[in-house]
């Protein structure tokens, strides 16, 4: 088992023309990823990757039994793209689109949780579950099956945390990388109850960042509800309030969503914090051990 | 962020209907004779300093005048000013309104509940950060059917207001909300709303916008922001790049990755003095772009730290490459390079090529740049 | 309903930015040569009657003009006409346009899915029953986001546009779209929508406003529907009141017992003329209001059938007795009368009092008001 | 057991101080239902029929514990009454007040549906469930407990084939008045199923009308899922096509709606359905003796 994606996780990819689309398309599928549809209007009929391309998501479902989709649609069009998964009856978007404006986000992320379908993102890397499948544009490389999970709100700084504990000589069950916008469709108390419930997932590693407040709703969720080991890592410790750090939701306005605060409740709830994003795996490997004498 | 100033603010608050005292803005004491004499800003009057930072009734950036020679004269001091390290450019006159009660009202963004959140204060015209928590009335706003009748009602109640000024709150709520949606703000803050007789009167403005939605705003596209010139000229290159008070400049890719970097240098005694996101880009001209903005910062040494993915190594070195030539000789700067992932083979070759070694290990690579960037200042 | 006539539906197109013919609407052949000469009607143009039914082009009530003699004589001709029992009494002149396809085009209410559903068939021009249920597209709308832009674009490939005339579409849906919520319309259809060379243009204009959201529609308080004068008055004292062809009028309360009631009447063989729905009302003066109506309709007998709940039997009985006095003698009818429920004891007993006797069979006392009408006519 | 209502409903009446809602908050509590609130803004601390009148919904269910509402207020603020009640979370909102514009009620109707709460109405009589609760404004006199579902389209016609049942000795399990309006909270193939596994009800009346397509999805959803006996009735067999016989939604429109299409189709469905009035109720009495002899 594993988190909202396996192998039966059959996805089309909205923006499949475009250059991101395809290259993407390329790495799920060498992933083991069933890329089954592309959709891009006006290029119906065409293939990429050798995928089908189709006009409509309605189309690439009926046509091929699509139940996720990834998008990479520009900014601009990102909504429509979304509303269009949901009513095409999709169960799981995978945004990787930036610059989505929040705007747009609460119209989609409303639309979508009222129909049942689950977003992840935007402006994210998406989610794999190694020797199960991949929906989303983390590097192939970094992962090997295991039974660590990981949630996170960053892109690259994952891909460096997960590379290390595989290099540690783990692996990871499920990851997730939850994207950097201050509206984000899945957020780490929504992930939680997931690696909870995943009998695959031994511990979790949290990564997070300055800005808002979803650690420290994170961290009373671990208190109360959460059984497994939890190692964290908060970026952005050296941030200055007011200043947006790379992602529109990293910053610290009116006090609120300091690295200080974050680190406290995770730590009060039990987790591990790390000082050094060097120092995760390194933690995880001593839980893991811990684990396997006790 | 795009933060209007005052009077930009109040402009559109008028553009959606919502009431505001009579005035000008001007740029220089010459013109202040003519927007007192049109009518336009009638006596007596305040004069504001356009400045974005708070504060401005303490720090002597606001200033009364009852005749158009007192106008003149503070125009002329506010103009001279420097408040908070930021030159005062325009000066807002207004009418001189007889202020009764001061309420606070707010169009926030609620990140956990996905949604906005109306905030009401009766204890409006201070910093809303001072005010206690239960002074102050938050309703979220679902943004299917918006903000609606009875959460305007519960506004007033929440302002004591009734009669017929909870029927002017009702239409100004209706049109915050039309605001809020119409230029995509991610924060419309009235404080203080004040009670003039038997009006309501939106006394500030603060209206920021969202970046992000910036392609529907193009009449935004030239509003002086706090940014450096520099980050000015990022924004414009689409790099994401904040100036800090260090001495080390950090280039890495994603967000995460290089707060994270910044985090180190921090941690291990540095001082990072630039923080720049790389983001996903293939395009080795794009890095060369960054490392020649870098440059023009400043930094005694940086910090190259790639975890490649969407950005490939080898890319990078090749932006970085590019760049070293065209580095005037007086920004060059000692580099420190760790570079992982995606090509890091071809990457680490590149860069071997050009004389740079790159560092694996990411103390280590971090203790290398601190000591070349030297002694704190 | 408030349906509107062809040149209404079509400035309220133009109020929405959706595409239409130049013309002019006219009350009198008169003023055809000004629409003419003033360039708001260029010739050769169609003149079109103005009535609600369908089927103009075969009755005769659309002509062409390629004068402006022409057009005022056939002005003249159409303006004599009585088109299916409708006065024709405004006449549309617009330019005739050189047409390639004719498209359909609609936005009308699922009530089982309570949603709009955006209906499109290539196939305009024709009457939509007459096409074929699957040459017709149909795209339910959820009211919140409205029609977006992926429901847009699969409109265009079922109409098979593409390029700009699919641009123009999508526009033309947004117009729609609006057209539709800003007026409370139950129907907004274009049928045809024409592709005139490279654009597209709604050569008729068909837009229903609900009946309920009139408050919100001050505009359309007199625009004349297909009801009959005494409807019409009905209407104005909110009284639901249909005319049939029967004799037999009927009084109920609610509208499903007062249809149960013209359904047993006509079951058991008599005619009924009128519907008259009392709604719920504890008001006598209502209820004699009602009578009065009632009497102008002139029926050979009047069936009383109440059961009480909101609307009290003995309400009914005092204004049934109000009303007979204010009858003027020629309008008096024969009354059946069956009262049941809420204080049915007073008010059959204020009924026996003015020599009306309840009869609490239903079938008896239809049978009854059947005998006092008489045959047939 | 009943359906929807019952006596844990706790009852608040958004419109109390009005005379239609003050009328029937007497007749709800004569009937034996819990109105626990009042809601009328600007009346808030007053009491109408010793009932709390509070200012807001919200207000009315933290001090009341008021879990349903029903709803008097005028067309034009029906929508607003709705929201909040919504929003209060109130569970069953019943809707008596006429004329709310289409329009309106597709939001509400939306709103309410994704948020779990459900509405009757609006344009309705409410439902009642003798010796139980009674939430709307049909008349108490009507009813007798007893095993005899009902849901209909109408009022008026309801009150008189109920009392009809009462009449012959029966007496009603759940009594719903869905309304006349096109776009009602409760159609038919909503409340059929409540009926079907409601163990205190043995068989069902079903009392239609002209216009739209609710009873030929009843008689749909009967023929597949419903296995207890069904007497219908149809209004509106002498109507013409065109016309609105009084019920906003009560109109037969481009062919459809017409009352012989609902009787084929109820009929192929196999219930019993009556061509007067009068006849529910001797129907019904009928299937009811014959379920006893079984």
């Amino acid at each position: 088992m594993s988190v909202l994606v396996d192998r039966g996780t059959r996805v089309v990819v909205q923006g499949i023309t475009g250059h991101q689309g395809t290259v993407h398309t390329r790495q799920m599928r060498e992933f083991g990823t069933q890329v089954v549809a592309g959709v891009t209007p006006g290029k119906g009929g065409t293939r990429v990757e050798e995928v089908p391309v189709f006009d409509s998501v309605r189309d690439a479902v009926s046509a091929t039994g699509a139940n996720a989709s990834c998008i990479f649609v520009p900014a601009p069009f990102a909504k429509d793209a979304l509303l269009e998964a949901v009513d095409a009856g999709i169960r799981l978007a995978v945004i990787v689109t930036e610059h989505i404006p929040f705007h747009d986000m609460l119209v989609m992320y409303h639309y979508a949780r009222e129909r049942g379908t689950r977003i992840i993102g935007p402006n994210c890397p998406g989610i794999a579950s190694p020797g199960g499948s991949k929906v989303g544009i983390i590097p192939n490389v970094v992962f090997r099956p295991g039974r660590v999970g990981v949630i996170s709100r960053s892109g690259t700084l994952t891909y460096e945390i997960v590379n290390g504990i595989k290099e540690h000589g783990l692996g990871q069950s499920t990851c997730i990388g939850l994207g950097g916008d201050p509206v984000v469709g899945t957020s780490f108390v929504d992930a939680l109850p997931l690696f909870e419930s995943d009998p695959d997932t031994d511990l979790l590693v949290l990564v997070g960042e300055i800005g808002g407040t979803a650690e420290e709703e994170a961290a009373e969720y671990i208190r109360r509800s959460f059984s497994k080991p939890v190692v964290a890592y908060i970026a952005g410790r050296s941030a200055p309030p007011g200043k947006r750090m790379g992602h529109a939701g990293a910053i610290i306005s009116r006090g609120k969503g300091t690295a200080d605060s974050k680190v406290a409740a995770l730590e009060g709830a039990g987790a591990r914090v790390a000082r050094f994003p060097y120092e995760v795996p390194l933690m995880v490997a001593e839980l893991a051990a811990a684990r396997v004498r006790a | 962020m795009v933060k209007l100033p005052e009077w930009r603010g109040k402009d559109v608050f008028r553009k959606y209907g919502l009431p505001t005292p009579k005035g000008q803005v001007v740029k220089s004491a010459d013109e202040v004779e003519g927007a007192i004499r049109s009518g336009a800003v009638p006596l007596p009057c305040v004069v504001k300093a356009q400045v974005l930072a708070g504060g401005r009734g303490k720090g002597g950036a606001v200033r009364f005048a009852n005749t158009v020679e007192e106008a003149r004269a503070a125009t002329t001091a506010i103009l001279g000013l420097e408040f908070k390290g930021e030159r005062v450019r325009e000066v807002l006159l207004e009418e001189k309104l007889s202020i009764g009660r001061e309420l606070y009202l707010a169009l926030a963004l609620d990140r956990t509940a996905r949604q906005p959140i109306l905030m009401t204060s009766s204890s409006g015209g201070v910093e809303i950060e001072s005010v206690a928590d239960d002074a102050i009335d938050r309703q979220p706003i679902h943004p299917f059917p918006g903000l609606v009748a009875y959460q305007r009602r519960r506004a007033a109640r929440s302002l004591r207001l009734d009669g017929d000024l909870a029927k002017q709150l009702d239409r100004l709520l209706g049109s915050l909300w039309k605001a809020w949606e119409g230029e995509d703000a991610e924060l419309v803050e009235i404080n203080p709303l004040g009670v003039v007789g038997d009006r309501l009167v939106a006394l500030d403005a603060k209206v920021i916008v969202e970046d992000d939605a910036a392609f529907r705003h193009p009449e935004y596209a030239e509003v002086r922001d706090d940014r450096t010139p520099l980050e000015e000229i990022a924004r414009e290159e689409e790099i994401a790049f904040v100036q800090l008070d260090g001495t080390i400049g950090v280039i890495a890719n994603g967000a995460g990755l290089t707060m994270a970097t910044l985090d180190v240098l921090k941690e291990l005694g540095g001082d990072p003095g630039v923080f720049l996101d790389l983001g996903g880009t293939d395009d080795p001209k794009k890095v060369a772009q960054a490392f020649l903005l870098m440059a023009k910062a400043k930094p005694r040494a940086v910090f190259l730290n790639i975890f490649g993915g969407v950005t490939r190594c080898d890319t990078v070195a090749k932006g970085l490459i590019e760049a070293r030539e065209a580095i005037p000789e007086g920004e060059r700067f000692p580099l420190v390079a760790r570079i992982r992932g995606n090509r890091e083979k071809e990457g680490v070759e590149l860069l071997r090529g050009a004389g740079v070694t790159s560092v694996p290990d990411l103390r280590a690579s971090a203790e290398a740049v601190i000591a070349a960037a030297g002694a704190r200042r």
